[in-house]
């Protein structure tokens, strides 16, 4: 062969040098079969750096290149630019990684620098079988599906639809809006959550750019990046859309009564009702398990009363397919279920609430009006708020839910300014992290709540003191005191963490993301990629991704929907190079691939009885390759004599 | 002109490649005017010494079969190496190892201990096995020393060409002799006498769903005469084994053993047949994934049947 | 290494979890045996056995695979596949004498960079115990 | 009808000596239920919940030998006592799970030519005969339905700690659910799973007593005529110290605690003698002949 290869091990700085003898490494990698230059440098993907591998490039008619040095993740695509810029196919490149898995990890100089060179001519062994390839380029479809209407799809999806491209919002509930539609007031400003939503919602119902899709699902996503095709469930609402103007005569001469939803049980709604007066979209739904007509037969009331024919008991369910070339996914959180922690006594005992339903009781248009009240309807003398039910708790869920600490001292506030009851929080620690938020904090401790510090063991109603008759008392080791306090309350407030939706995993699937060990949908990178995924074109935003407040959400909808926009304005995207190549002279028809395939890229041809190969549709997972027994499917950029040369280099 | 001289030669196998070539039948009449046959044990009398007497290179062509077993195999390959211009493995165990090769699933002194021990039908009280070296009063006795590898011929010698096969069908022979014979030869190293596509690019047999939910031996089953045998739970070598055949077994519903080994693009015919069978396994909990695998009783004996010695194991470990 | 037996492991990462796992065992700075040489493949769905045959037949003492956990492949269930490939050819290899802590299959997400760690580390040290393979000495014994 | 299922019955101490009547009553009601309680031969001290903290490993070698022994027979392991059925399993996940301690047991065993593989199970006789013997056969058998003799369904603090395995932890059902099958109802008792005081009585007695008046109190106050428990030592702070905690809180309480065993024969019409009712310090009797004769 007369491959002239250039190797450059590189210090990191000292990252690498410290615990690999990069110059011995180097001298090493010299004497390696047509090897023309081997180097050590400080800083190899400095400009200095890059530069010496293009001179050498040019002055040596290097034909390929090694760069020993960090993790492909993070500079393959920088050397790769390097090299063609001098004139060198990108693929005629090969990265060796003496840092994140070899310098890094131990402090054996001698080991370290032995493996170090190991790895190194593995990729100098695999480089010389390297073939160059062209990276395929495929138009980025404008459109934009964002799953979820909750703060930050809506955020997204005004953002995109803004700058003049089309969005197709789809959201499961029969109106967008999310919990932030549930909320009264918002910490640490406490502005009133529907003062500053609703106005988004209603340009969301009206923006030309947004097609909003409600009370639908997305059952079904295929396709590559620029190029997907969203498969959407659309329920029946039994109400026209197209008709409906909402007036809601349907909602009052309906007869039927049932819990509403949107008020956590507490209120009821009609069989055809808005979740809430601003719903966006304003047209009813009519809710089969309760409507006298479904359930009995008889009733069309609403059909009766409606001034433009609008209700439609035939509506049947529809599947739409909508070509898109990106995607957000903002489908948010579930509430923790308080009633599994037992000693809490959720449901059983009736003055013991959850932070949401204390939201509806303190909104203005909730079941109370919102006043604030017991079950017997009168107000609370004594509050408790109890932190961190559900979060940072090994039988449940480890992790901090970070938006309860917030929103347990604005409801201390708002019980604070509605009625007379003394507050008393119980927090493990107090965490306000967030801009003006450790402010807040202050202004509550003067608002004389009694803070007690300690996890509240448990919440009974058995007194033991006469003082504690009729009363919720509180237990918990006050770890400031150093002592075990029964505390007796009218009402107990559980600040339920945030959790994954019971359908992440479905989710997951159905856009082939990945999720992180607590079940939230796993970001590109925690820090420089937080809301891209592994699945390009895919990204993620708010809650779905981790515990989020509002201002973190509403980033994150932003910053999802810049990053599909770039995606847009570059118009192309690359395909993924790696992808397989059936040769069909070799194949022998034995029909094994296409059964494998995950994308259904591969099919086989009956007249020439071989398979065949969507080039656009394969993802480069190589399975079809491992597994035809004919040896004739090869992956490019992994080929079996690349991989072959590797392994026998590194293993001898 | 002089008629090209051939050999035949019979290392470790049962020797049946050369019964094969008897299949090429009338056109066997037809050859033996046009070439002269200088050493075929199984069908004339010859001496090694009449072999070791001839100069170099003196054969044109030596049909090798047998893998290479013991020091006498040995010894053969390379003379017929020093004595042919081409050396051809002939058949499964010169090119693989073949059958003889299922030997490097045990070694030299569990083979002794079972033949001259422990079978049932051996009297061996004093536990005496066969040694190389003997003293008798008429002098030393030799035989030749038993390897504890089997290996390929060309893991001995260099080799020119390759005939698969257990045995090489009669018609691909032929074909093999007449190529041969018409001088315009193939490049070193080929494999000839048969197709460069798998088994089931000839095999009849419907391919209708590739999915496997149970495997069963072929004595467990009678088999869909019309259906894939691999869809039927039986495990057949056709897609990791060259065509070639005609897929013969295949006709009589009977599963493909390799016998005609690897494709070209494989380095080793049973790793990949491992690989496509495991594929299709029709499972995704540990469990029913662990109960498919173990359907395959006996993975050497199914995926190295004919080719162990030229896997890239080889062998078992000790 | 005075004379200490190091083990040679190949480690076939898949890139979306195990490899990135691996790093991040690096940039978190754990400390673990460098006794793997890493093999970055797209997807464990790759690894054709041929290339674990062709580790231990060349002089690896062991073989490690690194994949997504069930559900989270990048590629829908491309781990599945060699889920399916592994028990098989650890019956195979079993067959062949080789023990089952020189061949292993382990799930690693991205964010597990310690359970990378400690991975390699009891395999290291599991191997270290079993002793060098050296296969190709051990074929080439002929008589 | 064929025997249900087979048990070794493991009696433990306190049933021996004071709490006869729990160990009476067991047996009569699993008779009646085809439960067969085969006493287990040659058992030994369960190790004691006191002992585990003093001399943990001699206190697992004890333990570990009743199982061994369960294990020889085959049979799993059922306790009336829950104090042994933690200390019983406490040994028996430990075994699972710590392969050293599991072999210095095992050594010491093998010196009494015993040994023991980890498959014996060990359950109260309430969870047998609430998910074995069920709803449907219980009911079969009822002669006397207790109507509407209200009964608070006390499990102490340890039939569910620390394993959680049979019943939720912190607020188990288990009994409830008996008691309605027996006809009987099931106050509501918040304090179900709360201490009773335990050893305390003998070490801080005023601690003591006023943890076992709290769920006097409870009953009380949730109209509860009786106390049905499933722990001897539960049941003899409950019973045998009502006049103490009389004494020293200046209450008043009479309180018939029973077994969940003697309220299962009473229903299924077996004589109070036979269950060993009427022995006890808190007079059941009034109580029970009111009830009975509601039913007559």
């Amino acid at each position: 062969m007369t491959e002239k290869i250039g190797v450059y091990v590189c210090h990191c700085g000292t990252n690498i040098a410290r615990t690999v003898d990069c110059k011995s490494v180097a001298e090493y990698a010299s004497h390696l079969p047509n090897v023309a230059i081997a180097r050590d440098y400080q800083y190899t993907c400095s400009d200095p750096g890059q530069e010496m591998i293009r001179k050498d490039i040019r002055e040596l008619g290097l034909t390929r290149v090694v760069v020993a040095s960090c993790s492909p993740l993070m500079h393959e695509s920088t050397f790769r630019r390097t090299v063609s810029s001098a004139g060198v196919n990108p693929f005629l490149f090969q990265m060796a990684n003496i840092r994140e898995q070899c310098s890094w990890i131990t402090n054996d100089r001698e080991l370290a620098t032995e493996r170090a060179k190991a790895i190194v001519t593995g990729a100098v062994t695999r480089v010389n079988y390297n073939e160059p390839l062209e990276v395929k380029k495929v138009p980025v479809n404008p459109d934009v599906l964002v799953v979820g209407g909750g703060i930050t799809g809506i955020e997204a999806a005004l953002q995109i639809a803004d700058s003049g491209r089309k969005v197709w919002l789809v959201e499961k509930e029969p109106t967008i809006g999310g919990y932030m539609a549930r909320f009264d007031k918002t910490f640490p400003t406490l502005d009133c959550a529907a003062c500053i939503l609703t106005p988004k919602m209603v340009s969301v119902g009206q923006h030309q750019n947004i097609e909003l899709l409600s009370y639908s699902d997305v059952i079904g996503f295929s396709g590559y990046v620029g190029n997907f095709t969203a498969k959407i469930r659309r329920r029946p609402r039994y109400v026209d859309e197209e008709k409906c103007n909402g007036c809601g005569l349907c909602e009052e001469k309906c007869p039927l009564k049932a819990p509403s939803e949107f008020d956590s049980g507490l209120g009821k709604r009609k069989a055809i009702y808005r979740p809430f007066p601003q719903a966006v979209p304003g047209t009813p739904v009519i809710d089969k398990e309760h409507c006298l007509y479904f359930t009995k037969g008889a009733c069309r009331v609403c059909e009766k009363f409606c001034p433009k024919g609008a209700i439609d008991f035939e509506q049947k369910e529809r599947v739409m397919e909508i070509p898109v070339g990106t995607a957000i996914i903002a489908t948010g959180f579930d509430l923790f279920d308080a009633g599994k922690i037992k000693e809490y006594g959720y449901g059983r005992l009736p003055n013991v609430i959850t932070s949401l339903e204390f939201e509806r009781l303190t909104h203005a248009s909730g079941p109370t009006a919102g006043k604030i009240l017991m079950k017997n309807g009168k107000p609370p003398e004594t509050v408790a708020i109890i932190h961190c039910v559900g979060s940072r708790d090994h039988n449940y869920n480890e992790y901090c839910s970070r938006v309860c600490c917030m929103y347990s001292l604005k409801t201390a506030h708002l019980v604070h300014e509605k009625t007379e009851a003394k507050v008393y929080e119980f927090y493990i620690d107090m965490r306000a992290f967030g801009k003006g938020y450790e402010e807040f904090y202050k202004r509550l401790l003067e608002e004389d709540v009694a803070f007690v510090r300690g996890r509240v063991a448990e919440i009974t109603d058995v007194a033991q003191i006469p003082s504690e008759k009729g009363k919720l008392v509180v237990v918990a080791e006050d770890t400031l005191l150093g002592m075990v306090r029964r505390i007796p309350v009218d009402m107990v407030v559980l600040s339920v963490g945030l959790q994954p939706r019971n359908d992440a995993l479905d989710v997951a699937h159905t856009f082939s993301i990945s999720r992180s060990r607590d079940g939230f949908f796993l970001e590109k990178h925690p820090k420089l990629a937080p809301v891209s995924t592994a699945a390009d074109g895919i990204f993620v935003a708010g809650a779905c991704q981790g515990p989020k407040d509002i201002p973190d959400s509403v980033a994150q909808g932003g910053a999802a929907a810049a990053n599909v926009l770039s995606l847009i304005d570059r118009k192309e995207v690359e395909l993924e190079p790696s992808i397989a190549i059936i040769d069909e002279d070799a194949c022998s028809g034995c029909k094994i691939c296409p059964s494998l395939c995950p994308y259904h890229a591969i099919e086989f041809d009956e007249k020439k009885q071989v398979a065949v190969l969507t080039a656009a549709v394969c993802k480069g997972c190589g399975v079809c390759v491992a597994a035809c027994p004919s040896g004739a499917i090869e992956q490019q950029n992994f080929t079996n004599r690349q991989l072959l040369a590797e392994v026998e280099a590194v293993s001898a | 002109m002089t008629n090209p001289k051939i050999a035949f030669n019979w290392a470790a196998s049962c020797g049946g490649c050369e019964i094969a070539v008897l299949e090429l039948g009338t056109k066997l009449v037809e050859l033996k005017d046009k070439i002269d046959i200088v050493f075929w044990p199984v069908a004339l009398d010859f001496k090694y010494s009449d072999l070791e007497a001839m100069p170099d290179k003196n054969i044109d062509v030596t049909f090798f079969n047998g893998a290479i077993q013991n020091s006498e195999n040995e010894h053969l390959a390379h003379l017929f190496r020093e004595k042919s211009k081409l050396l051809v493995a002939f058949g499964a165990c010169a090119t693989m190892g073949g059958i003889p090769a299922l030997a490097n699933t045990k070694s030299k002194q569990q083979i002794f201990n079972s033949s001259y021990k422990e079978t049932p039908s051996t009297d061996n009280p004093q536990g005496i096995f066969p040694q190389p070296k003997f003293i008798v009063p008429e002098g030393e006795l030799t035989i030749p020393e038993f390897y504890n590898t089997v290996r390929t011929l060309d893991q001995v010698v260099d080799v020119d060409y390759y005939v698969p096969g257990c045995p090489p069908v009669g018609p691909q022979i032929g074909k093999v002799v007449e190529t041969i014979l018409s001088g315009n030869l193939p490049p070193k190293g080929a494999v000839l006498g048969a197709s460069d596509k798998s088994l089931c690019h000839e095999c009849k047999l419907e391919k209708t769903d590739r999915k496997i939910s149970k495997l069963v031996r072929t004595y467990e089953t009678i088999p869909d005469p019309k259906r894939c045998l691999l869809e039927q739970g039986i495990v057949c070598m056709g897609p990791a084994t060259r065509g070639g055949c005609g897929a013969i077994c295949l006709d009589a519903v009977s599963p493909c053993r390799g016998c005609y080994g690897p494709l070209p693009n494989v380095i080793d015919q049973g790793a990949k047949m491992l690989s496509a069978l495991a594929s299709l396994f029709d499972a995704d909990s540990e469990e029913d994934i662990q109960r498919l695998a173990d359907g395959v009783v006996d993975p050497i004996g199914t995926f190295y049947r004919f080719g162990l010695a030229r896997s890239l194991l080889r062998r078992t470990k000790e | 290494m005075q004379g200490k037996f190091e083990p040679k492991i190949v480690g076939f990462l898949c890139r979306w979890c195990a490899y990135t796992g691996a790093d991040l065992a690096g940039t978190s700075r754990m400390k673990y045996p460098p006794n793997v040489n890493p093999v970055r493949v797209n997807c464990t769905g790759r690894i054709d056995p041929t290339l674990v045959l062709k580790a231990l037949q060349n002089g690896a003492d062991g073989v490690l695979i690194g994949g997504c956990h069930p559900g989270d492949c990048h590629y829908t269930n491309g781990n599945m596949k060699t889920l399916r490939r592994f028990k098989l050819l650890q019956n195979m290899l079993n067959q062949f004498g080789i023990e089952k802590e020189r061949v292993r299959l382990e799930w690693v997400s991205a964010s597990e960079g310690e359970r990378y760690a400690r991975t390699v580390e009891s395999m290291t040290e599991e191997i270290r115990k079993l002793g060098p393979l050296n296969w190709k000495r051990m074929v080439e014994v002929i008589a | 009808m064929e025997t249900q299922s087979k048990f070794s019955y493991y009696p433990g101490c306190s049933v021996e000596g004071m709490n006869k009547a729990y160990d009476k009553s067991a047996r009569v009601v699993c008779d009646a239920l085809k439960v067969d309680l085969a006493e287990l031969n040659d058992w030994n001290c369960c190790g004691a919940s006191a002992y585990m903290s003093i001399r943990e490993l001699r206190a697992h070698l004890i333990s570990a030998r009743n199982l061994a022994l369960a294990e020889k027979e085959r049979k799993d392991l059922v306790v009336v006592c829950p104090a042994c059925l933690n200390t019983l399993t406490k040994t028996n996940h430990y075994m699972a799970e710590n392969p050293q301690l599991k072999k210095t047991i095992g050594t010491a065993l093998k010196a009494a030519d015993l040994q023991y593989f980890g498959s014996v199970k060990v359950r109260h006789l309430l969870e047998v005969i609430v998910n074995d013997v069920g709803e449907n056969e219980i009911k079969a058998r009822i002669k006397n339905s207790l109507k509407d003799l209200k009964v608070a369904p006390y499990y102490g603090c340890q039939l569910t700690r620390p394993f959680g395995e049979v019943d939720d932890p912190e607020f188990p059902t288990m009994l409830d659910n008996l008691l309605t099958w027996i006809g009987a109802k099931p106050v509501n008792y918040p304090l179900k799973a709360k201490c009773c005081g335990g050893m305390l009585m003998m070490t801080k007695e005023d601690v003591g007593l006023s943890l076992t008046k709290n769920l006097l109190e409870c009953a009380k106050e949730n109209g509860a005529e009786c106390i049905a428990t499933i722990c001897p030592l539960c049941h003899m702070n409950l019973e045998c110290y009502q006049d103490n905690v009389n004494k020293h809180f200046g209450t008043d309480y009479h309180i018939p605690v029973l077994y969940f065993t003697q309220l299962i024969g009473l229903a299924f019409g077996f004589s109070r003698k036979s269950l060993g009712i009427d022995d006890e310090l808190t007079p059941s009797k009034p109580l029970l002949e009111k009830h009975l004769e509601v039913i007559r």
